[in-house]
């Protein structure tokens, strides 16, 4: 009944709207561009004192449109909304320092790295965790569908601990939780360990965790080429016009790491 | 023996019960009469304490029943009463609304508790029903089914409150007929009723209420024949 | 730091009309489904009782699948769904549709309800009278049956507001997932969801109220 | 046709694991069910028949619990008490909380039923010498039940239909394994569809379970 519906719905539009052009000339002729972002990781992304959207991610977004010469369009996501809101088309690219794993790359496109991370924890006041190693028999909370989560479940269960870690939907739901005392640690990143652990009094800072820098890409639709392309030239153009190292230093301090890997020639 | 000493009772301004003075012996059978409204059925249910009074005494063979003291569940089980809505209990079959009380209330064991109820249920003429629920018996087998659960608790006294007075009137005679079946068998009875005929042939004694007011209490001839007071005569001119 | 940059923020009076907005989305999301689904379903109810077993095998059983899949699943379902087939839907519109639809598959069961609440003898009596079909169901079934089955209304009604709050599920950003937005930057949970849960009850309390009025006075 | 191509073989490979979060889903709605009966039996009572404190206590109760999405209830059991210092596991938060909505819900649908048995039952249970314990347990709870029976089901279906609000605060039930599953693949379409069905199945079975059982247990 229902694939019947769609295959009616689907070949109606098909009469109706003409063959599609990729998403470069789609944001041009639409003038504007639809930003997914991630607005519950500060500083990169999370919303001002009036409620609206900022951080890093956003100025990012805002500069392509500029380049674009479209109105940007913020459209706030969550973790795992991040890739499905760009396989099933409702936003063109998104900002939501995203590891580019090759998991990923098989559903959405990536672009070179854009930003680099590096997972860390943070640790409620009355729990000791000083290293890595401390965090046996501790209880682990991360945001759903990140690296971190997926990481951490990799270790979890080797060492058999996959029940003592908890899951929430955003990593500010992860840091009320660990300060609330909910879960003794939460794993989150580098760059939001130094304002979390400066607004939440019962948070300190936490140990890094093993496994390798998380290199963030823009994320866009996986067969549009030209897209990405577009896409990677922004990203180098962030960096030579010096715009990156500007916001880095503006969001999250001094140390701006750079975006290259070596050994690698991109 | 049922002793009542100027019991007075009130329902808010309305004085219901305006000083009722009356004794009922062990075997005798009473019917109250009189228009609706007159009080009653108050009166039954302040005799087995549905409803508090305001003045006055209530005795069952000596003991107070409206005294603080007094345990009135285990009073109550002295006083079988039957409604004039039959009340049978709907979720259970006719042999188990009959075994229940004796089996919760006097502890009886299951088996006892059956037996009993068979055994009520064959004396008021529903040994092919025991297995039936209420919704698949008729007005005047639910109240017969009421008698028996009374019963079953082997009451010393029993109060009948209007108990044909919903029924159809073909079902009336079923349920007088078992109500005539316990006064011969010697039980203690009082009966507020509408049948002016199973008042006057099955009674010992029988009183006519007016407003609150016991009007005149006597031997059924002499109330039906020779009434003393013009209330009553009034009244029965009415019924007949 | 070069510029002093503030990412969280003490909950001010401007945070209160950001959630008293956001009350207002609630109503507004909640009105229109309500209205629409509810005409919708009302067609569907009437459908049901005249079509008998065909339309309990068709309309009926597709409005069961509405009535047995929680709202959250659809929620995201469709709105996963609607782009693949070149519906470009925003959150608004995505839960609008599927709140119209819920809507609609609870009041089409209510509806059906009230029309059968109407006992045949008095249709019958309608028609005697010369009445047309329509007419009967507009002067008799409507006023009579509506009675009937008002308080069931009045619960969809309460029900589909209150269930309004899981487009948050999709990021509209009404009532319950201002709170959210407002928790995960003042980190004040106690006061924003009893500000929230506040808000909400004054959306949902004098509906009850004012429902369970009417119903004593047509109970008269 | 569609840009967007289906990917089912990630979710025929989890199949296992979500019949197993069913079970999990049903768990969690059965416990729900049965403290929100005992719970609502006890606030419909207090309500009906005491005063004061403990009145006001039932009458609050059940009218939060009825006036304030699942949702928002849901996330005062998480990081409302949490602020308060008590930390409750997924598990616990969705238990309370889905408890603390049912007995609301059916407190009122115990005190219909209540309403609906005569009084007359009362008089008739007390004059066979039966205690205030032994008529409410024997006589006129049992009648309630079969009176609130049909609403129960209902309320039943309900809690299994609101235990996928699990998924929103990290609880692996049926809704959460599903968002899990699909936020690792990004097969959210997919996953959300094969759960879908999974839901209607397990309504259609308790609805089935609760018509056989009726049969039984209502003779009369």
């Amino acid at each position: 009944m229902k694939k019947t519906i769609t295959c009616l719905l689907s070949a109606a539009l098909l009469a109706t709207t003409p063959v599609k052009a990729d998403t470069l000339d789609n944001v041009v002729d639409r003038g504007e561009l639809r930003c997914g972002v991630v607005l519950d990781f500060p500083p990169i992304g999370y919303r001002d004192a009036s409620n609206n959207p900022a951080g890093f991610d956003v100025d990012y977004c805002k500069d392509l449109a500029k380049a674009l010469e479209v109105e940007a369009k913020i459209i706030p996501v969550t973790w795992s909304e991040r890739l499905p809101i760009i396989a099933t088309g409702r936003a063109d690219v998104v900002f939501g320092a995203t590891s580019d794993s090759l998991a990923r790359a098989r559903t959405v496109g990536f672009s070179i790295p854009y930003a680099i991370y590096f997972a860390q924890g943070v640790v409620n006041t009355d729990v000791e965790i000083n290293s890595f190693e401390d965090m046996r028999g501790k209880r682990v909370a991360a945001a759903l569908g990140t690296v971190p989560e997926q990481e951490w479940l990799k270790i979890a269960k080797e060492w058999g601990e996959e029940d003592l870690y908890q899951s929430y939907q955003s990593e500010n739901e992860v840091f009320l939780a660990v300060s609330q005392g909910k879960a003794d640690i939460g794993i989150t990143t580098n760059t939001a360990v130094k304002p979390i652990t400066g607004q939440f009094k019962t948070l300190k800072e936490g140990p890094r965790m093993p496994w390798t820098a998380d290199y963030t890409s823009i994320v866009g639709k996986r067969m549009d080429v030209t897209w990405l392309n577009y896409l990677n030239l922004f990203v180098t153009h962030q960096v030579r016009s010096g715009r990156y190292d500007e916001l880095w230093g503006k969001y999250v301090g001094d140390n701006v790491p750079e975006l290259r890997i070596p050994g690698v020639m991109y | 023996m049922i002793e009542i000493r100027n019991l007075h009772k009130h329902f808010g301004d309305l004085h219901v019960l305006k000083g009722i003075d009356l004794e009922v012996k062990k075997g005798e059978v009473l019917s109250v009469i009189g228009s609706s409204g007159s009080g009653k059925s108050t009166l039954l249910y302040c005799i087995n304490s549905l409803e508090k009074i305001q003045q006055g005494t209530v005795k069952i063979d000596g003991i107070d029943v409206h005294a603080k003291s007094t345990d009135v569940n285990k009073l109550r089980q002295k006083l079988g009463m039957v409604f004039q809505q039959w009340n049978s209990f709907p979720h259970l079959t006719a042999m188990e609304n009959v075994a229940l009380a004796p089996r919760i209330v006097k502890g009886k064991s299951k088996a006892e508790a059956l037996h009993i109820a068979e055994t009520q249920l064959k004396h008021v003429g529903l040994g092919d029903k025991l297995k039936s629920y209420p919704s698949a018996l008729s007005g005047g087998q639910q109240q017969r089914l009421a008698i028996a659960r009374a019963l079953a608790m082997e009451p010393e006294y029993m109060l009948f409150d209007e108990a044909t007075s919903a029924l159809d009137p073909e079902k009336v005679g079923e349920v007088l007929d078992t109500m005539r079946l316990l006064a011969e068998e010697g039980m203690t009875m009082i009966c507020v009723t509408h049948e002016m005929g199973f008042a006057r042939d099955v009674s010992d004694r029988v009183a006519y209420f007016h407003h609150g007011v016991m009007e005149e209490i006597g031997p059924p001839e002499q109330i039906f024949d020779n009434p003393v007071s013009a209330h009553t005569q009034k009244f029965l001119a009415n019924v007949r | 730091m070069q510029e002093t940059i503030t990412f969280f923020s003490g909950f001010g009076i401007s945070d209160f009309w950001f959630l008293a907005d956001a009350a207002l989305k609630t109503l507004w999301i909640s009105v229109l489904s309500i209205s629409v689904g509810t005409v919708l379903g009302v067609i569907f109810g009437w459908m049901l009782h005249e079509g008998k077993w065909l339309a309990a095998l068709t309309i009926g059983s597709i409005l069961d699948i509405f009535r047995s899949v929680p709202l959250i699943i659809q929620l995201v379902l469709f709105y996963n769904f609607a782009p693949m087939i070149g519906l470009n839907l925003d959150p608004f519109g995505s839960g609008v549709v599927i709140l119209t639809i819920y809507t609609a598959a609870l009041v089409s069961n209510v509806a059906r309800g009230g029309i059968e609440a109407v006992p045949t003898p008095m249709r019958k009596a309608s028609r005697t009278l010369g009445m047309s079909y329509w007419q009967d169901l507009f002067y008799i079934v409507l006023p009579i049956g509506g009675r009937a089955v008002f308080p069931a209304w009045i619960g969809v009604v309460l029900g589909v507001m209150k269930d309004s709050a899981l487009v948050s599920v999709l990021g509209y950003v009404e009532l319950l997932k201002a709170s959210q937005i407002l928790i995960t930057r003042t980190q004040e949970p106690f006061l924003i969801l009893a500000l929230a849960g506040a808000f909400y009850f004054a959306l949902s309390y004098p509906i009850s109220r004012y429902a369970a009025k009417f119903e004593q006075r047509w109970a008269q | 046709m569609f840009e967007y191509n289906f990917h089912w073989r990630p979710v025929l490979k989890s199949l296992p694991d979500l019949l197993q979060a069913g079970l999990l889903t049903l768990e969690v709605a059965v416990i729900s069910m049965l403290i929100g009966i005992t719970i609502g039996l006890c606030l419909a009572l207090m309500r009906m028949k005491l005063n004061g404190p403990l009145k006001w206590f039932a009458v609050s109760w059940i009218e939060v619990a009825r006036n304030t999405p699942v949702l928002f209830q849901l996330f005062f059991f998480g990081f409302g008490l949490g602020a308060a210092g008590i930390n409750l596991p997924p598990y616990v938060i969705i238990v309370t909380g889905l408890s603390f909505n049912c007995a609301g819900y059916l407190a009122e649908n115990f005190r219909g039923g209540f309403q609906a048995v005569p009084d007359t039952q009362m008089n008739a249970a007390r004059c066979l010498g039966m205690n205030g314990w032994q008529t409410y347990t024997r006589i006129i709870i049992p009648q309630v039940f079969r009176i609130v029976y049909h609403p129960i089901t209902n309320q039943m279906v309900w809690a299994v239909l609101m235990s996928s609000l699990g998924m929103m605060i990290g609880f692996r039930e049926l809704s959460g394994e599903t968002q899990f599953f699909a936020s690792r693949t990004f097969r959210i379409f997919e996953y959300f569809a094969v759960t879908a069905v999974i839901y209607y199945v397990i309504v259609k079975l308790i609805l089935g379970l609760s018509r056989l059982l009726s049969a039984r247990l209502f003779r009369y």
